[in-house]
């Protein structure tokens, strides 16, 4: 319930990761780590499909944050995928759906990256 | 009379101030408002909130020896109210900071939005801050 | 210092007698035994184990003005012990009844299951009760 | 989340019903109306799927054991499917697992009954 983890799907020129579980600092920083691993092999694009996780917290969202910015900063992509309303709702509050596109599926999210 | 009626609305919990337990007082809270018949996105802002609330009240709230919170539910006929009370030094409510939101994202990165996310996503929100603890008193209308 | 250990393993629920509480706390008690790692098999018997208890304490165990059950959680490391306390005017335990399990069906049909469920479902259970009321403390090992 | 409803299926000679919630006393006795309503009809022979409920009471098992009462009076067939483990159990406590069978499937308490 307090758990994390997070699967991977490696493709052309972008990463899915999937989400499961407490997005807290914890699961934040899991999400952080995976995403600079990938960046070091040359990713730039990403997105996060959030299907599994039911909660999240301030500080994970900040995480989130944090995570966004490195992206941009080599000219990176990020897109979220089957979010609670919630999830979407504080993205919003924080000022951040002009950075993040929230798609309802991750095929949707997918085919945003490609083009 | 009055008194009694409330009672009988009143749901009391209290939990150790300790990591994971935020989520226990969340779940407490969904069913709660699924019990009154609440919708999806307004179940999702109240877990929400009471997450906050007591990561705020573990984090800040409780250095005091018995390291519990208390959060209370009353269910009332149009809303859900819930309050989340700590035993700590309390805090200054009037300095609150809010982050600007045009600010670059570096500044939006840092952490301090949990009180600001609590009274987006809430109808009502009060706190009440003393050296004695705080008290944190948010509603959700139906 | 025990008694601030056991306040850190602590969860304490407090519930109006009314009909539908009982699920609440049989929710409470799911997450909070999933939070422990708890095997599924044993969370659906800790579940109904609480809702029989609270189920008694409402309709026997709750004649008094407060009209409030509570429902304590003690999370051990090898164990979760629950106990359901009522106000009520409480009943004499020795006398509790039990099913001839041979007996034809129109005999099993009659109410009075619960305390034998609970005993036959939880690992320990112990019944204390006076005038001033009912105390039933049960625990489950994982 | 206390809430209850049965959905049915009328078969050639016997009837499915679904349950979906808590099966206490409204539970149990919306249960035993259906079965009588249908005995009624002639049927004698019923399938439990207890899929969607996830808690029982003691006293919507003893409505259950009213149930089974009414069609063994009339020779009929009761099998249950799809039960959580504690309402398998809790007819084992109850001494009825000799007359009521208990199936994983739907379909499996279907071909018992059509023996
Ligand atoms: N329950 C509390 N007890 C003491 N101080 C608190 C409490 N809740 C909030 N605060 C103070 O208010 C500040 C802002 O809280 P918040 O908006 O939740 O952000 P964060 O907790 O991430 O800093 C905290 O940093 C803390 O100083
Ligand atoms: N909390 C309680 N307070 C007072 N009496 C109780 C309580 N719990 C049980 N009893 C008594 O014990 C009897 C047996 O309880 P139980 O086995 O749960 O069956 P049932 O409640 O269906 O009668 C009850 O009928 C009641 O007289």
């Amino acid at each position: 319930m307090v758990n994390f983890s997070i699967s991977v799907e490696e493709k052309d020129n972008y990463v899915v990761l999937k989400t499961d579980g407490y997005v807290n600092n914890l699961g934040g920083r899991a999400i952080a780590d995976k995403v600079h691993d990938f960046m070091e092999k040359g990713y730039k694009n990403f997105v996060i499909n959030f299907q599994k996780s039911e909660i999240l917290n301030s500080i994970g969202a900040c995480i989130l944050i944090e995570v966004l910015d490195s992206i941009l900063e080599v000219e990176g992509k990020l897109k979220f995928s089957n979010c609670i309303e919630i999830i979407a709702q504080t993205m919003e509050i924080m000022g951040l759906t002009e950075y993040i596109d929230i798609y309802e599926t991750q095929e949707e999210a997918e085919n945003a990256i490609k083009d | 009379m009055e008194i009694l009626e409330q009672k009988q609305n009143e749901i009391n919990l209290s939990i150790p101030s300790k990591h994971g337990m935020e989520v226990i007082a969340a779940k407490l809270s969904e069913n709660l408002s699924l019990f009154k018949g609440f919708e999806q996105k307004k179940i999702e802002q109240i877990k929400m909130a009471i997450i906050e609330a007591c990561i705020n009240a573990f984090e800040h709230g409780s250095d005091s020896k018995e390291k519990v919170v208390k959060v209370d539910f009353l269910l009332c006929e149009d809303k859900i109210e819930v309050t989340v009370t700590d035993t700590g030094k309390g805090f200054d409510v009037s300095k609150i900071k809010k982050h600007a939101l045009s600010s670059p994202l570096k500044e939006k990165s840092k952490r301090g939005w949990g009180i600001q996310l609590i009274h987006k996503i809430m109808d009502e929100v009060e706190i009440t801050s003393s050296s004695k603890g705080t008290i944190i008193k948010m509603s959700k209308f139906k």
